[in-house]
């Protein structure tokens, strides 16, 4: 066993028990940071696999995404530290049953396939290669990814800014009653509020 | 590979030189209690634990940096072959930008980048 | 051996102090501002030394015993001009009129050399709350929010003024001894994030003895809040020495007055006369309380800072709590 | 190093983004089981175009599009969080049926 | 590996002479040696008791600072001392850079998180409002630099500056890059997460050896910034008759005094408008930035 096969073990150890302790947790800035554990575990495996600019650019992108899904998970989920443990769970058994199927499912295709073997070369500059494939024949993938991202863009600010231009997105919206027909359980929106 | 190896030997001495201060035995005075944990606000307190659903108050900015940051890693790649690719490179590159910029405007016109 | 090392080094770094203002504690604090020697914390975990600086009054007493266990070990009390509370083992006082540095320096040094016990603990050594072996995992805590869980309850949802996303609201009282707020003032604010919804006054700010360097400390604790400590030492010194010249110059080089948006205008102009060592005038018709929901926390804080002591004395009265509660329903429903 | 070996450690993730994404009852966690997969999809993309297919560009390319995805995912799925909760104060999958008003 | 003894080196004196810097700025002429000043202050947070709040993240608490310093030491460690001597000679040194300071956002949020309360919480929570739209400038900057060394790595981006310093070519690049620097530094107008009117935010309720550890972390990211803003900007180890090392550690010096007088001379504005000026001032800036070191590049 060579030293670059012990840290791909170890790497790999890291990137599933993490990405399993997300959902074992109790503190949500915790799950997500153990999230952001295993991308940068999976990046190192890619730094590895001789693809060094997809992988360092996964560890920025994912250490961002996963601080926006800490403020995400703070701010939305109840208890967010786990002060009380908690077992936000259904459906279990099956879930768990999904996931081992899926596993061993591709485990075993994996191992059945015939897998071509054919490495990139060392010294290949796949940084050069990636940025003239972008400029020229993925030009369109290009061009479209940033249609998509100004859609992402507007949409996300449509969704969740309140002050859209049209008037408060909450607007005629009334959480639902405790029991049918009865008193609003949340807050009433303002508009709702004014008339009474 | 090597160059990752030293990377991450550099890293770990550096963590492991911070290591001490924060395992350090040597501390003078006597002995603390709970009173000593309460958080500190000028001689106020605090009803609750601070640990709460916090109300952030620039999350649509948070989400927009998401979508707008995912341009970075196109641009990394363009960079590299600029030159060899000359002023096609500065156009497409220009519209793509142009795109998100559009984007920002947006999100400007709508208010996000003010506290909610 | 090698404490006595480490005390021989660090007893050579400047004392940090944490200074509770009483009382005229102002002037006082920036009396130590040009000692090198001492140097004036924000929190109290930085400090060595609580220094109780001025009369305090009864009801600060609560706050005076929080601080003082809060302070990390090797500890000491200072009470300089001011009357030690019954707590207070072997307690040093400094009148009024003295220079404190040199008991101070002696006294950080026999702290740290082991000469003097650290003091310890004046509140009993208990939680908030009752949680040991209690709730669902012996952590004090029901369910899913409910309980104490560890010693206190966890915040709950509340109103919410400014995007209707209606999260936790927690409620705090800062003060009446925080460095950024005007001595003596005790505010219960209710924050969702760092915005404020709801204020209280708990105790007010103490008042004014009208010493015509006021403008200038006033301006220095605006100055802090703005990030810029060295001017801020500058405009104390300069009250010590009456004279505020320059230090209008130097807070525009600074970009101190431009920093503040178009908002905090009010703000802005108080501070420019401040730094002039004057006074803008203000009605003092609309509750500070008023003046403060909505507000983020660094502009509140400056905005609360920037008003002069009669202003404030107005603004900011003590009130009964149920009546100010009743107040501020009564002008939710106007509105 | 193999392919095949990299191959399950990516069919691992994948397994368990599968098993949170199903078993969270949270929005926000069920969010992170999906990212969870896409990690093991990004892992397994990579190895392919390592040590399967001789490195063409293409292989970078699809893993950024990949990244891409999880970007946009993450910023619209969050501000449907953000706009729900704002109606409703629901946070978790079964309290909201349906999203019709 | 030769490089690893140079890095740590250039951290210690680094640090050293930023904190004295710091001291001489503020006029805090006190004690007079202040050339040992920090070693006193260091043995003060080491006599000291180290804290602990109510039922802190305690782990997350401790692994912030380590985290903290050792994305310093990353940083660093692909900026080149003298051609090919560089502890880690990647060809993605920029993106290496970028990811160190996404991950330093998650060492101070969780420094601010995990003490659990109030001020540094907030602290926290300000910073990373303010750090992420600033980490988009340096990335743009960045990318600037690497236009006309059409490489990512930093040894690169010096061998390109032979004929002319960056920062002549390309004038916006160094000011938003220091920019970015006091912000991820935790320092003077960018401070928004160990901010005074916080009363220290993040570090607010941290004492003793674990604020010395914090300290030395937030010195080290700037030092680390420095070299990173001397060898993009001004040339790294290039220059005549001293060695090149020596070179680099000169550059970074002059940088960290230009920090160090920002830092104490510029006031702090609110966050909400360091926020709107960020995205709607400071990045267009960038992009002009970006545009010019375009044009330049292909003439």
């Amino acid at each position: 066993m060579t030293a670059a096969d012990l840290a791909f073990y170890v790497l790999s150890a890291i990137a599933v028990v993490s990405g399993w302790r997300v959902f074992r947790t109790d503190s949500m800035v915790r799950a997500s940071f153990l999230l952001m554990l295993s991308f940068i575990a999976v990046a190192a495996i890619m730094l590895m696999l001789a693809a060094p600019y997809i992988g360092m650019a996964t560890v920025f992108m994912m250490a961002v995404e996963m601080m926006v899904m800490a403020l995400f998970m703070v701010m939305f989920m109840m208890n967010p530290a786990g002060l009380n443990p908690m077992n936000m769970v259904h459906q279990n058994r099956l879930s768990i049953g999904a996931g081992a199927t899926a596993f061993v499912g591709l485990t075993v295709a994996v191992l059945f396939t015939d897998l071509p073997h054919e490495k990139v070369a060392r010294q290949a500059p796949v940084i050069r290669d990636l940025g003239h494939e972008l400029l020229g024949p993925s030009m369109l993938i290009f061009e479209s990814a940033g249609v998509t991202l100004l859609a992402a863009m507007v949409a996300s600010v449509v969704l969740s800014a309140r002050s859209g231009r049209f008037g408060p997105s909450d607007e005629g919206s009334r959480p639902p009653g405790l029991e049918p027909g009865g008193e609003p359980a949340g807050r009433i929106p303002e508009s709702e509020q004014e008339d009474e | 590979m090597g160059a990752l190896a030293n990377l991450i030997l550099a890293m770990a001495v550096g963590a492991a030189l911070l290591l001490p201060m924060l395992w350090w035995p040597m501390q003078l005075g006597g002995a603390s209690g709970q009173s000593q944990q309460v958080p500190f606000l000028g001689g106020g307190s605090q009803s609750a634990h601070a640990w709460q659903r916090f109300h952030i108050r620039y999350y649509p900015m948070t989400l927009l940096f998401i979508a707008f940051e995912m341009e970075m890693m196109f641009m990394y790649p363009w960079a590299v072959v600029y030159v060899e690719t000359g002023i096609k490179a500065l156009a497409e590159m220009g519209m793509f930008l142009s795109i998100l910029g559009v984007g920002i405007v947006y999100a400007w016109r709508e208010g996000v980048f003010r506290w909610q | 051996m090698a404490v006595r090392a480490l005390a021989w080094l660090a007893e050579r770094s400047a004392t940090p102090v944490y200074i509770a203002c009483g009382q005229d504690g102002d002037a006082m604090a920036a009396r130590l501002a040009q000692v090198p020697a001492i140097s004036l914390q924000h929190s109290i975990r930085h400090a060595a030394i609580l220094l109780v600086a001025g009369p305090y009054r009864d009801a600060d007493r609560p706050a005076l015993r929080r601080l003082h266990d809060q302070l990390p070990h090797p500890r000491a009390t200072v009470w300089w001009g001011a009357v030690p509370l019954a707590e207070a083992q072997d307690a040093v006082t400094i009148a009024q009129g003295d220079h404190p540095v040199a008991r101070l320096r002696r006294l950080d040094r026999n702290l740290l050399r082991g000469e003097r016990a650290s003091e310890p603990d004046w509140l009993p050594d208990e939680p908030p709350n009752e949680w040991r072996g209690k709730g669902d995992h012996g952590q004090g805590g029901e369910g899913m929010m409910g309980g104490v869980p560890y010693g206190r309850p966890m915040a709950m949802m509340g109103e919410e003024m400014r995007d209707a996303l209606m999260l936790d609201a927690m409620t705090i009282t800062i003060g009446p001894f925080l460095r950024t707020l005007p001595p003596g003032l005790s505010l219960e604010l209710t924050l969702q994030g760092d915005v404020i919804q709801q204020a209280r006054v708990v105790t007010p700010a103490y008042p004014a003895s009208g010493g015509a360097s006021e403008p200038l400390l006033r301006a220095a604790r605006m100055l802090e809040s703005l990030g810029l400590p060295d001017l801020a030492r500058r405009a104390q010194i300069s009250a010590m020495r009456d004279s505020a010249e320059g230090l209008l110059a130097a807070a525009r080089r600074c970009g101190a007055l431009l920093a503040l948006p178009a908002e905090l205008a009010d703000v802005r102009a108080r501070l420019e006369a401040a730094l002039r060592g004057g006074t803008a005038p203000d009605p003092g018709e609309e509750w500070l309380v008023d003046r403060l929901a909505g507000m983020e926390w660094q502009s509140a804080l400056l905005r609360i800072a920037s008003f002069d002591p009669a202003t404030l004395a107005q603004i900011a009265p003590a009130a009964e709590p149920d009546e100010d509660e009743e107040d501020g329903d009564e002008k939710e429903r106007a509105a | 190093m193999t392919l095949t070996a990299v191959l399950i450690v990516a069919a691992a993730l994948i397994g368990t983004g599968l098993y949170g994404a199903l078993s969270q009852q949270s929005f926000v966690m069920l969010m992170m089981g999906l990212e969870l997969i896409l990690n093991g999809v990004l892992l397994a993309v990579i190895a392919f175009w390592s040590l399967g297919v001789g490195g063409p560009p293409r292989g970078q390319v699809l893993a950024i599009v990949v990244m891409a995805v999880m970007a946009v995912e993450m910023a619209v799925g969050f501000a449907l969080v953000t706009a729900v909760f704002r109606r409703r104060q629901v946070d978790t999958t079964e309290k909201l049926g349906t999203l019709k008003e | 590996m030769t490089a690893i003894p140079l890095v740590f080196a250039l951290l210690a004196a680094g640090i050293w002479f930023a904190a004295i810097a710091e001291r001489f700025a503020s006029a805090r002429r006190f004690p007079s040696a202040i050339v040992l000043a920090p070693l006193w202050q260091a043995a003060r947070l080491l006599s000291q008791q180290r804290v602990r709040t109510e039922y802190p993240d305690a782990l997350n608490w401790a692994l912030a600072p380590l985290v903290y310093g050792a994305l310093a030491v990353a940083g660093l460690s692909v900026v080149p001392f003298a051609p090919g001597l560089v502890v880690a000679p990647l060809d993605t040194g920029i993106v290496l850079w970028g990811a160190c300071e996404a991950l330093t956002i998650v060492a101070v949020f969780l420094h601010g998180w995990s003490a659990n309360s109030m001020l540094p919480l907030i602290g926290g929570y300000r910073f990373v409002a303010i750090g992420l739209p600033a980490m988009l400038l340096s990335m743009f900057v960045l990318i600037a630099a690497a236009l006309p060394a059409q490489s990512l790595a930093v040894g690169a981006i010096v061998e390109s500056q032979r004929s002319m310093w960056n920062m002549v070519r390309q004038p916006l690049g160094l000011p938003l890059f220091l920019l970015l620097g006091l912000a991820i530094s935790l320092r003077g107008p960018m401070d928004y997460g160990d901010a005074s009117d916080l009363s220290g935010g993040t570090a607010a309720e941290v004492s003793g050896p674990h604020r010395l550890a914090w300290g030395i972390a937030r010195l080290a990211m700037l030092t680390a910034f420095a070299a990173m803003g001397a060898s993009v900007f001004l040339g790294g180890y290039l220059g005549p008759w001293l060695p090149g090392p020596a070179w680099l550690a000169l550059k970074t010096a002059a940088l960290l005094l230009v920090l160090t007088w920002l830092g104490c001379n510029l006031a702090r504005m609110p966050a909400p408008r360091m926020m709107a000026a960020l995205w709607l001032v400071l990045l267009p800036l960038s992009f002009l930035d970006l545009v010019i070191a375009g044009v330049e590049a292909l003439l």
